[in-house]
């Protein structure tokens, strides 16, 4: 199983989310984050000083899959998040040692 | 309907059958009676002074928009503390250093003030509200300090501080010219409702503040200006219009009378005036804003509303409308310069009170010879200087003793984490803020 | 002590030995002197026009509440933005257009105002008492327009719309009926307070913008409706008090006079029946909404007050208190019903405004023949037709005007990230919005 | 120029020209025209009213600051309902109630009320403006209550409560003394503005309504007591502001009577004395604060400006100013001491409202006589017994009706979700809150 | 090592950080999350609209700990969290390569 | 590849951010969250009645890195971070199976 993290424009969320549902995702985690990269903050004037904005809003995504999934569900992720335009953000996999589901105690895939 | 008065009064006798009466009235002579201006001049001092006094609710939610909100709730005891502060200082010491000075005199009686009644038609107006209409004045010179030195003031230090700016300092400079004395009577000074004597005065003992306890870690650190955006716009923005609306009470009960026709016009007149600075401030700002910085800064635009309503404090009557416009117009011009000034000389206001209370106060009081005949030039610029001397240096004598002995300003520590937490042991926004 | 009034004044009059003069009043003739009238009328004018001037803090409160904190900065610059240009069009134009329209007349003067008490005991009241509480009123008209039109509109065009809307368009029609022009003098059309001159009219240019302009993105998408929560209810609460208080002057105020018997029952009568309708309004959403949606809808109910007041605007001094709490409960039905109407009709008001002073402002002027035998329903339904379709083409019309020319639109991006990151730069809640 | 008024007048008089008519003011006999009267007393109910009804925008606030957000919204509808609720009971039922009783009674008259302004010179003042004013202070009371039931009361049976209270509970207590009743003829008892007859029985009703309900999940558990931090303290601060302001109304308005010199000066008194004690309640509880618990706690610091506040309210007039500022500051003694008793007593009063509103109320009640020597002490001892008696009891009595027949406290889960998601389907701040 | 994330409702928190401490456990990592699952979010009018609320709030639980640990931490946080219906969370296990403690720089097991 | 977790003080964030930026670390991810540990709470007094608090606010940032970089960057932080008392937080390092840039599509090394 991976444990996949997507960090992607705020305004995407509901586009990855159903995409993610199109494929039979039926779960995921959603957190509110900063993020700091190539798509450089630009600058602001407040009370007339200058100053950089470096971190942009981000969402991050977090989905536990079955290996057979994890393809699928990066590419879905990619398509309905990208714009194209720099600050789209990033997909990280990771490896998944297992899963329980607090309500039932299932472990592993049948916790998915 | 049409909504003018005479028809309406008609209109309304008739319905109840008064019209005689309504007519009847012609006949009466135009002056009041002593009882009934008696009460009117008592009922602008307490009106005013009750939309002057609700300022310092204003005061706080400017202040607490515009600071961090890990400084909020500390924001919100100084205010409501300062306001209690001040109303027992005057009390105490105030108000009879302010009216119990000799005529042309520089300092005034020592001693607790107590309501006289005794000549009630000598007055034409109870003590009472006249105590009342001086001390929220007084309060809101503490209230300016406050927003100034915010975010990094130790708290009972600023107590300390306001307790002797509103009993001591205030009344003192105050004398000189409301009280009857040196200035009013030398120099015929000339500042109708207190661009210098409330603002500028609470403006430079901000100054004086800022200065002794220097900036706010980390604002100018790297030779660059690393703004620190307020909290909540919003609540800095109601803070905003409290103001204002408190400032028709400001200047308007600054005629101190009612009962007569000329009194009424005169307040009438003042509450336009008013209204038309802060009108100008606000759209000198927006635009000027628009034009420098390539967008809106809501922030001076509040400033500058403020700034516009200083200006014209100084002589809310006598100005056309036309002129109430520039003299509120330059206070937004003030404003959007002087804020970006003061932080190159690393002076740390967090508010933005020294630009819209000092420097604005300062315009208001100088330009008031060119529609008050009145005044002149000169008598202006020595009440200015005089009150301005007197006012920072002894604020920064203060502001350096409290220093030197218990400390003033709050440990790098305790700025990290913010005052609420630290001082107060609780968070203004526990389950938003960062 | 018994709270009555006899039994104190004979108290208080006891306590000061003044029994004797307290009794002798009883010979003095009951009207006051015209000195008094004077400074009654006046007083009545700018304790009014303050209140209702304050309003202009309570919309701000009720929009900045009602739109999402991403464009929350935004509508504070409008809000005071709009206040202060409202003021100095008023000044430049709007007045003399009111005020200086010949008797049935449809166009009044073009001029700038200026104050001119030289017939005093004339007029009744101090000139510019009066000015500052229509200058009042005309803001409101423009407030209305802010809440509608939020959350997607660029700040330049809307204040240009502003500028015109104060300046030219409300005080066109406001002289049809205020300035005695022609809806007064040929058709006896009757709006005490406003209900069609301010909020009406408020609302058909808010309808047309909202109409021009388009919905917010997202809104009204996938043949659905897309809620977008208000980011702050207690701001909107907040505000919709501030409201409630200021509506005892907009409507107090507008019986012009204060100096007699009969005028002061008048405003005591209006300060009751606007504090009912408003009553009768909240308790009618909140019925409804629980029976429609199975819940309470804060947001509704807090129309449902505006509703009401909006409603008794027309006609608050002649109904009885049973009618005025059934003019204003049907205020509440009118919010809750028309705010899902307009959604499926997808016009976007963001904050109820149509509904609230459009609708309802209709059903209060349409209504008033009931209780005012002065009025007539014919007349009545000339004047809201004439008055709305005025308004309403030549808002569309400028709406229009400015699509074309510069653009009233953000685009999608500044919409996505809001306006306040786009147009201003910086946040409302930098440290807690999402 | 002087701030003084003397000079003020003749200034302004000069330069309209006026002068030799406002010496000729000297001639007059000193006593205002029945007319003149009439209208002083008219507008000091109305100013009064509209800053008193702003209170109930102070409840909502203070209230919606110190809970968790997640029952922010809940607040404001129980807070613009119970308001409006209170207007239609007082019409309906409740003034009838309170001033139908006869001289020495027990229980008025059951009726609709409708202005009645037939012998307009008897009375003195228009029949609506005595209304209104009587009818916010029936609001207060209701305000009081809900916030201490706060977050965990369901809404319908809260308004039920309400719509008794004010209609029957609150009017029949206060036809007791105010009405002329049983404690006024029998007892002499004294409360001036209502320390006992408003605030204690708000203060009661809160009482029987904790204890029925219980106190908030988790909030004494495990033996100890657990905070709940109120989510907006800034707000809070802003509430106390709006109250502190509209007691200048509460106590002012409630000399019933302004048209006199003596009626003037005594409304001024009250004004300075309502002012001090509140200062001295903040100013106590913010040095007690300090000493007890090593910091300074913002929101005991609100409470004790109530607490001084409620504490002047049974005798505004009498005391000396420092008579004033020290029942102020016991005001804020209680305060301190008794909010953690309560706790204590594992009594969960959300904002604090028993110790501000009843205790202090019955402190206030008590002292009466020290200052007023009309007042004694068995005389208020009974009033307090006897109405806290009757109120609580009853009160017990309704809440314990509305348990068993609908239930008033809302499910653990509700509890847990927050009552604004489950009983209204929306947050207060969707975009910020956890 | 593992580094253990747990998904689970907010007012679950206590009970779980209790648990844990129970057992031992001197540090966690908490962050409010919004969580899309089986527990399907409900249908809301406002302003006479309805709409459907997907995203439930959730806390989000990170520990790291070390292998022998794993399991009596994972049943602690399930029994501390169940309530038995839907929407109790989920708990996931991921490797953990290495771990250091900023204020000493220990590393590894002694820095958990 | 790996995934670099840290948790530090809100106050050091700019530091640490810079420290990175200067070893060439192009992004990264930040969120705020509460933190349980060592650094017990302290108790405090509202409205009269005391209470602890557990919970410490602290700064996530989550850096995706190079197998290369890691010590560097995990070195940087906790020279950045470090104020030598009770509280500095710690470094996780975890397993990075794949990198996906939303925008280009690249994947691994290239993507970070
Ligand atoms: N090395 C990294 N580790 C963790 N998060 C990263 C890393 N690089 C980028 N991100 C996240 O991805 C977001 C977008 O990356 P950025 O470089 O700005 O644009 P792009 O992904 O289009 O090149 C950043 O805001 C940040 O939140
Ligand atoms: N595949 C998943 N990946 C990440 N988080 C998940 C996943 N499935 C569920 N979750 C999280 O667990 C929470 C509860 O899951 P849900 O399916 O609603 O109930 P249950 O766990 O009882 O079946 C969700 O709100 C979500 O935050
Ligand atoms: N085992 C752990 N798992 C996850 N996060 C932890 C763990 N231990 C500590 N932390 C995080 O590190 C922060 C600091 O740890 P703490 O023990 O308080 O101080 P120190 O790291 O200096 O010993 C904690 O607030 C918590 O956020």
């Amino acid at each position: 199983m991976k444990f996949i993290i997507a960090v992607i424009k705020p305004q995407k969320l509901d586009e990855v989310r159903q995409a993610l549902t199109g494929l039979g995702v039926e779960g995921m985690t959603v957190t509110e984050v900063k993020g700091f990269g190539r798509q450089k903050g630009h600058t602001e004037v407040y009370r007339g000083a200058e100053y950089k904005v470096d971190f942009m809003p981000k969402v991050k995504l977090e989905v536990a899959a079955n290996d057979d999934q994890v393809t699928a569900i990066v590419d879905a992720i990619r398509n309905a998040a990208q714009t194209g335009r720099i600050g789209d953000g990033k997909v990280f996999v990771l490896g998944l040692e297992d899963i329980v589901r607090v309500r039932t105690g299932e472990t592993g895939a049948a916790a998915i | 309907m049409r909504k003018l008065l005479i028809p309406a009064v008609v209109a309304g006798a008739a319905a109840f059958g008064l019209l005689g009466t309504a007519a009847a009235q012609e006949a009466v002579a135009p002056v009041a009676s002593d009882a009934s201006v008696y009460v009117f001049n008592t009922t602008l001092f307490l009106i005013s002074g009750m939309v002057v006094m609700f300022m310092a609710a204003g005061f706080c939610m400017l202040e607490v928009g515009l600071v961090r909100s890990k400084n909020a709730a500390t924001i919100c005891v100084k205010n409501i503390a300062l306001y209690s502060i001040a109303g027992i200082m005057v009390w105490l010491l105030g108000y009879n250093l302010i009216y119990g000075v000799s005529e042309g005199g520089l300092f005034g009686k020592i001693g607790v003030w107590g309501a006289d009644d005794s000549d009630a038609l000598g007055t034409g107006y109870a003590a009472s509200s006249d105590w009342y209409f001086q001390m929220v004045f007084v309060a809101t010179a503490a209230s300016i300090v406050s927003g100034t030195v915010a975010e990094r003031i130790k708290l009972f230090p600023f107590l300390i501080f306001v307790a002797v700016l509103t009993g001591v300092i205030y009344p003192i400079q105050a004398s000189w010219e409301w009280g009857g004395g040196y200035l009013d009577a030398r120099w015929s000074f000339s500042d109708f409702a207190g661009s210098t004597l409330v603002h500028s005065t609470g403006g430079w003992a901000a100054l004086a503040g800022a200065i002794v306890l220097g900036a706010r870690k980390g604002k100018y650190e790297g030779g660059q200006v690393s703004p620190m955006p307020g909290s909540s716009l919003p609540l800095a923005t109601l803070g905003t219009f409290i103001l204002w609306l408190g400032w028709f009470g400001f200047n308007g009960g600054s005629q101190l009378a009612l009962g007569s026709i000329s009194d009424a016009q005169s307040v009438a007149n003042i509450f336009v005036n008013t209204n038309m600075a802060a009108c100008a401030g606000v759209v000198t700002a927006l635009i000027l804003t628009q034009l420098r910085f390539g967008k809106v800064d809501l922030t001076i635009v509040l400033n500058g509303a403020i700034g516009g309503l200083v200006a014209i404090t100084a002589e809310p009557l006598t100005p056309s409308i036309g002129q109430a416009v520039l003299i509120g117009a330059v206070g937004g011009v003030i404003v959007t310069f002087a804020i970006p000034l003061l932080d190159k000389l690393k002076i740390d206001d967090v508010v933005g009170a020294i630009p819209a209370h000092l420097f604005c106060g300062i315009w208001g009081t100088l330009i008031v010879p060119w529609t008050n005949s009145d005044a002149n030039f000169v008598g202006q610029l020595v009440g200015v200087v005089m009150i301005g001397v007197f006012v920072f240096v002894v604020s920064f004598a203060l502001w350096t003793l409290l220093k030197v002995t218990m400390g003033i300003r709050a440990s790098e520590d305790v700025e990290n984490l913010g005052l609420d937490k630290s001082e107060l042991g609780l968070e203004a926004y526990p389950e938003f803020a960062s």
